[in-house]
């Protein structure tokens, strides 16, 4: 991908037409060469950008929400009536448990990731994330685990324990062949990137903003990208060891979850729900962070209580890795711990309901601009809110004994995870397509996609609360007509249907838009954050003049002195690096440029996790290609070093 | 985009991948015929090995173990190393060890204590013992025996087991 | 407030409205370098992996009624060895992370053929500890952790053997520029990580097993 | 074949509905907690509707408000500052009452419990009624019998994967894992056939993986366990014998135990008083000659992946092996 004249002209009128003068158009375009992605088929496996890439992981993992959507109507329309014979009872299994990974593990964390690779940058005033090359190695790992997965199911290799995989289920002796394999092998594809993603989104937010962007100042989106992704880094941790030590029993012998030899099947539910509960919280932070961009620009005020805010995040953080226990009352663990799980995980609402509560003061004080994005984050205040409180009800103890594992955590799951995440990710779709495209959404069918999600959503899981209540476990294939859950059922499946329809609005809405829709300004909602300063698309280099920040609307406030940086090169990927409090200018950095090397020890790491599913001994010689991919993606070239050298300033 | 240009191709996987894996289906009914059937005669006639399609299949091998062990197998071939009745996970055998040989020794008995299951075990059922029986000495492919199963380990799982040549042992006459 | 340092907080230029920052150093090292967060962040994440893991020993030794589940404690010549190799290692380590911050060529040569060398004693043992444990991964669940514990720590002796050998290697064919430093002290910090992180799990497989 | 429980009164699966001391602490719970939490519901969606019907509207061009960055909103942080207070004292509520709950379920008196050991199984359940003489122990499956207002001790075992019971009219559920041990206590205080089924999900057939719990008078219960206790009876009429000849010489022999015969085996559920029983297969069918004739013969069409195997029996057979299952009572 070259740069068009198209965007090389809309870069000339970014930024500085706010706060000074730009640069000339001769070293603008040799910039946006700089930052470009190379042409061609090689190139476009090479383009390490991080808006190339985030856009790549956008559209990757929309993709898998749109096949785990459909995986929800099939089990929909298999449990719409008594009896039902849409799936046999094996391919239900595959396809629940397939729904449930690709979900959690293919679309909801990664997808909040994609989009902070995307805005972090231009959120600080950063030219790039700090280690593009390892952004793009995470991306196509996170891809080639996901397209893994979806072959296997296709080849009837599907896994088939649930997205959870209890052993011994899932363990050797009652998942014979590949299936589990499979799924475990797909969470150390998708953590690793996670992991990966985690470090470069902490180092870019720490590191990399521009001059003045104190933690104080700091987007409270940024803020929960940098939260969220402290927390992937202790959380994930967890269901690697739990998925290596199932992959080891399952293929080697080990003994982890065998009690006859020492082992435990609980020490699987605690690995995984240290990893699981916080897993929530890592889908459910980010979205806050758009709720808090949405309602700030279409309230046009500040949001109420920063510090509040920040600190909410904070505590919320910490707290959820005080609950992993409610995942587990039914099992016979000591009552007096639970009560401890129970208090800890009635006490992360405090946090989360002084964040409602500063919102809705925002609102209340502000003047509306009343637009879909805004509609989608409204709609958290119903859903999530539901959500929370049937939460509460799943805290206790005693309550969990008779709604866990029921339809009634099904129903609450989906109002948490639709309702916290899904809604305000809509919403962030529409609020920063103008500035991922250039264009707008259309209002009108916007509208339509909103109300017809909003409804569908209610349709099809309210009714779910009342099933559970009535004795409906979860993830049984069929139901025999005597129960009485046939109309429930039925009144879901129109509601899934319905979600369906909204969905497809949605995606006729960007195809539409993205070619005819209204040209967007480069900040078409008057916000006030810095990615509203660059022009729609940004340019390739986000910045050609990086801004001085004064305050935390640097669009809406006053602009303060000194206005902008000067001096970093436009010859070659130059950034500037802050520190990390304060952020003060320190020193220059000289970034990578695009390599295909990151793709293809994305692609030797696949031959190495793939073949061990088959073989231990793949560990050892897919280990090759993975040392001399990565060796040569680090092989600096000789002329390059020599320039690097030449332009040198020691510290 | 390249992308695509890409989506032909990849639309010709997908179509691909449809016609799945049989390694890792779940029958739950008998396929038409796991095999042909095999006659008590079938070892001494020197023919051709039948083969039993359930060795393709984890599931049907691990149901194999299943019956193995509810069965009661273990009572006189113990854990497979052989007790009342002969060992199974060596490379002795002393009827054959194509799976017609073994269906024969199951459904219809050999001299010298092992009975007749015929009667007893569906057809099917003794096609998947027989896979399984095979597995014991390391026959099967390693993706397709058992793993450890959830109990105290007498031996290495099936799937890690060496391979044992088999070795036709010649029946005493006496037995005969 | 102290004086203006160009090299430090860059130019003011236009009175003030322009920050000129071509005065600033290029590299830097230490918590100034994105390299050092980078290399933070993974320790961070494989010292939760090592804390999880031993938390999964204690955990797994608190249901058993034996312990170790075999009959004997792994032999202890080979892992004390280890563990000295490992404690000296950190000297050549200091200096090479020492003449990298001063941008001294022949000394970081000298330091980082010095932590081969040593990187292949340690490896050399570390086969000898596996010989020495008394157990295998498939005995028992005691003898899945205890192996769990040392390959995951052995993983990372081989990643960072590896790492450092390429390293290593770029010191001598005239690579070398002010990142490369940057990138030689942060993998002596992350040697400083694998060696320290050495003593928990040392103390775990060899004395957790004897008391 | 039509699948269902069509002979069956609609048994009862509902948590609203309890039907013994410890579903009706859960309940008492369960009624204040949605009473509370469909208040804070209300107020805060009121809040946030009155929140936007008082604030003005505006459009994209309109100057953002900034006061707030000039001098705090101490009015607004104080409203909500209380407002927290109050959720948090609305959350104390809620723990005391959990807290309160925990311990009446745990206080629930044992005197003179039914011992009962539940073992589940992929997909059935199998009980043995525990008693201080050995030779009042009986086993069955699929069909608790329990004395209503007397208490009943479960012990929860699992023979292969994790499953979970759940009675939703008497308790909550709890998890049946392999190597572990887990009581259940509960108490039927009003007679009447409760149905529960497999919670935790543990295999294909995990949907039908019920059981009934039938709750019946002191008097009816022990005249039921006495019946269970004895070996099953000598066949009356010739053809039932030749039945049990055919239940002895084909496959059923080999998984399951019909005790006072030759058949013993434990991979099924214990077959001795099947007649008596309800249902067939777990929980899930009438245990009519129908479907009986339809489970022998093809049990992979009504109940996919079990390990019963399908019977190819020619038909008299057939019969006599029904006319001796019916013996079974």
């Amino acid at each position: 991908m070259t740069v068009s004249g198209d965007t090389a002209q809309r870069a000339l009128a970014t930024w500085p037409d706010r706060s000074g003068p730009g640069l000339a158009p001769g070293d603008a375009y040799t910039l946006e060469q700089t930052w470009s992605d190379p042409p061609g088929i090689i190139g476009w496996f090479a383009a390490i950008n991080h808006k190339t890439i985030a856009k790549r992981f956008m559209v990757t993992t929309f993709i898998f929400f749109l096949l785990g959507g459909l995986l929800a109507l099939a089990i929909r329309l298999q449990l719409a009536l008594p009896n039902g014979k849409v799936l046999g009872p094996d391919k239900y299994s595959q396809v629940f448990t397939m729904h449930g990974s690709t979900m959690m593990f293919l679309f909801a964390v990664p997808v909040m990731q994609a989009v902070a690779t995307y805005l972090v940058p231009l959120m600080i005033g950063a030219r790039s994330v700090a280690f593009p090359r390892m952004n793009a190695f995470a991306y196509w790992i996170f891809t080639m685990g996901g397209i893994m997965l979806y072959v296997a199911f296709f080849l009837d290799i599907g896994p088939d324990a649930g997205w959870f995989a209890y052993v011994p289920l899932s363990g050797p002796q009652y998942s014979p062949g590949k299936r589990v394999d499979f799924w475990a092998q797909m969470i150390t594809y998708t953590e690793l990137s996670a992991l990966m993603e985690a470090i470069v989104l902490i180092t870019t937010i720490l590191k990399m903003r521009a001059p003045g962007m104190t933690l104080n100042r700091m987007p409270l989106f940024v803020w929960t990208i940098l939260v969220t992704n402290f927390m992937v880094l202790f959380a994930m941790p967890a269901v690697m060891l739990a998925s290596t030590a199932l992959i080891t029993d399952r293929l080697v012998g080990t003994h982890f979850y065998n009690p006859a030899e020492g082992g435990d099947a609980l020490l699987w539910q605690h690995l995984f729900w240290f990893f699981g509960h916080p897993e929530v919280y890592l889908i459910f932070i980010p979205p806050l962070g758009f709720m808090s961009s949405i309602i700030a620009t279409f309230s046009r005020r500040p949001v109420v209580g920063y510090p509040a805010m920040v600190l909410s995040v904070i505590a919320t953080a910490f707290l959820a890795f005080g609950l992993w226990v409610h995942h587990m009352f039914a099992t016979n663990l000591p009552e007096l711990g639970k009560t401890f799980f129970t208090a800890a995980s009635l006490m992360i609402a405090i946090p989360t309901s002084v964040q409602i509560f500063c919102w809705i003061a925002t609102l209340w004080t502000g003047r509306i601009n009343f637009k879909t994005p805004l509609l989608f984050v409204l709609a958290f205040f119903v859903i999530l809110l539901l959500g929370g409180l049937t939460g509460l009800m799943l805290a206790s103890v005693s309550l969990d004994y008779q709604l866990h594992d029921s339809y009634f955590v099904v129903a609450h799951l989906h109002y948490v995870l639709l309702g916290g995440a899904v809604f305000p990710l809509f919403g962030a779709f529409y609020y920063w397509f103008p500035k991922f495209t250039g264009r707008m959404l259309s209002e009108r069918l916007g509208r339509w996609n909103f109300w017809l999600f909003f409804i569908g959503f209610n349709v099809a899981f309210f009714p779910m609360h009342v099933l559970g209540l009535q004795g409906m476990p979860r993830r049984v294939y069929t139901y025999p007509s005597e129960m009485g859950w046939d109309k429930l059922n039925l009144v879901a499946t129109i509601g899934a249907l319905t979600i369906a329809l909204s969905m497809l609005l949605f995606i006729v809405n960007v195809l539409h838009s993205r070619r005819r829709g209204e040209i967007a300004s480069s900040d078409p909602w008057g916000a006030g954050t810095l990615e509203w300063g660059v022009s729609s698309p940004p340019p390739m280099a986000n910045f050609h003049v990086v801004p001085v920040v004064h305050g935390r609307y640097p669009l809406w406030q006053e602009a303060g002195t000194p206005r902008y940086v000067t001096g970093l090169a436009n010859e070659w990927r130059e950034v500037l690096i802050t520190s990390v409090a304060d952020a003060k200018v320190d020193h220059r950095l000289w970034l990578p440029s695009s390599t295909i090397w990151a793709f293809l020890s994305a692609v030797a790491t696949t031959i190495l996790f793939v073949g061990s599913i088959f073989t231990p001994w793949a560990v050892v010689w897919g280990a090759v290609p993975v040392a001399i991919a990565a060796t040569l993606w680090f092989w600096p070239k000789h002329d390059i070093i020599e320039r690097r050298v030449e332009s040198e300033l020691r510290p | 985009m390249k992308a695509r240009e890409l989506m032909p191709a990849l639309c010709l996987l997908v179509l691909l991948f449809l016609f799945g894996c049989e390694r890792e289906q779940r029958p739950t009914r008998a396929p038409a015929a796991a095999s042909a059937v095999a006659d008590p005669s079938y070892a001494a006639s020197g023919k051709t090995p039948v083969s039993n399609r359930y060795e393709e299949n984890a599931y049907a091998v691990s149901q194999g173990k299943t019956w193995y062990r509810a069965y009661n197998c273990n009572g006189c071939h113990a854990q497979g190393g052989g007790d009342i009745g002969p060992p199974l996970m060596d490379a002795k055998w002393r009827y054959g060890s194509d799976p017609g040989a073994i269906y024969a020794s199951i459904a219809h008995g050999r001299p010298n204590g092992m009975p007749a299951f015929g009667e007893h075990v569906p057809e099917d059922q003794i096609w998947q013992l027989v896979a399984y029986v095979r597995s014991m000495s390391g026959q099967l492919s390693g993706s397709v025996a058992p793993n450890r199963g959830d109990n105290l380990q007498a031996a290495p799982p099936e799937n890690r087991r060496k391979k044992e040549t088999p070795t036709h042992e010649a029946t005493p006459a006496a037995e005969h | 407030m102290s004086a203006r340092d160009e090299k430090r907080d860059g130019r003011l230029l236009d009175d003030g409205r322009v920050l000129d920052i071509s005065t600033l150093p290029t590299f830097a090292f230490g918590n100034r370098s994105p390299m050092w967060w980078g290399t933070m962040g993974l320790m961070a994440i494989e010292g939760t992996v090592f804390a999880l893991t031993i938390m999964a020993y204690f955990y797994l030794r608190s249901h058993a009624t034996k312990w170790p589940m075999s009959q004997f404690p792994p032999e202890l010549i080979w892992g004390n060895l280890n563990t000295a190799i490992m404690l000296g290692s950190m000297i050549p380590n200091h200096y090479a992370k020492q003449a990298a911050e001063r941008l001294d060529l022949k000394k970081t040569q000298f330091w980082m053929v010095v932590c081969m060398l040593v990187s292949i004693a340690f490896l050399g043992v570390r086969v000898l500890e596996f010989g020495a444990l008394n157990t295998r991964w498939d005995s028992n669940a005691y003898g899945s952790v205890v192996w769990m514990l040392m390959a995951l720590h052995t993983t990372h002796l081989i990643t960072d053997a590896f790492d450092s050998g390429v390293l290593t290697v770029m010191t001598f064919t005239g690579l070398m520029e002010g990142k490369r430093y940057v990138d030689v002290s942060e993998n002596a910090a992350y040697w400083y990580f694998v060696v320290l992180s050495w003593l928990p799990i040392y103390a775990v497989v060899y004395w957790g097993a004897r008391f | 074949m039509n699948i269902g429980m069509t002979s069956l009164a609609r048994p009862l699966q509902d948590a609203l509905r309890p039907a013994g001391i410890q579903a009706e602490h859960i309940g008492g719970l369960w009624n204040l907690t949605l009473g509370l939490c469909a208040l804070v519901f209300l107020l805060i969606v009121a809040a946030c509707v009155a929140a936007l019907w008082i604030a003005p509207r505006a459009d994209a061009g309109t100057a953002p408000n900034l006061d707030s960055l000039a001098r705090p909103e101490r009015r607004i942080w104080r409203v909500i500052g209380w407002s927290t207070g109050l959720a948090t004292v609305g959350l104390l509520v809620l723990l005391a009452a959990d807290v309160f709950t925990s311990r009446a379920l745990a206080r629930m008196p044992l005197q003179d419990a039914v011992n009962i050991e539940l073992v589940g199984h992929m997909w059935w359940w199998e009980a043995r009624y525990r008693d201080a003489d050995p030779s009042r122990e009986f086993t069955t499956a699929n069909e608790l019998h329990i004395p209503a207002g007397r208490p009943v001790v479960v012990t929860l075992r699992s023979n292969d994967v994790i499953h979970s019971l759940w009675i939703p009219n008497l308790h909550g559920k709890k998890d049946l894992i392999p190597g572990r041990t887990a009581t259940l206590r509960l108490r039927a205080d009003r007679p009447g056939t409760y149905r529960g089924q497999c919670a935790e999900f543990c295999g294909i057939e995990h949907a039908m993986m019920a059981l009934l719990v039938e709750a019946e008078p002191a008097a009816a219960y022990e005249a039921w366990a006495a019946r269970q206790r004895r070996p099953a009876a000598e066949p009356a009429d010739a053809l039932a014998r030749r039945g049990r000849e055919v239940f002895l010489s084909r496959s059923c022999v080999m998984c399951h135990t019909v005790s006072g015969t030759s058949a013993n085996a434990k991979l099924g559920p214990d077959l001795t008083h099947l007649a008596s029983r309800r249902t067939i297969a777990s929980g899930m069918f009438p245990n009519n000659r129908g479907h009986l004739v339809g489970w022998i013969a093809d049990p992979q069409s009504l109940k996919p992946g079990v390990n019963m195997p399908p019977n190819a029996l020619p038909p008299d057979d057939l019969q006599a092996l029904l006319a001796y299952l019916e013996t079974l009572k």
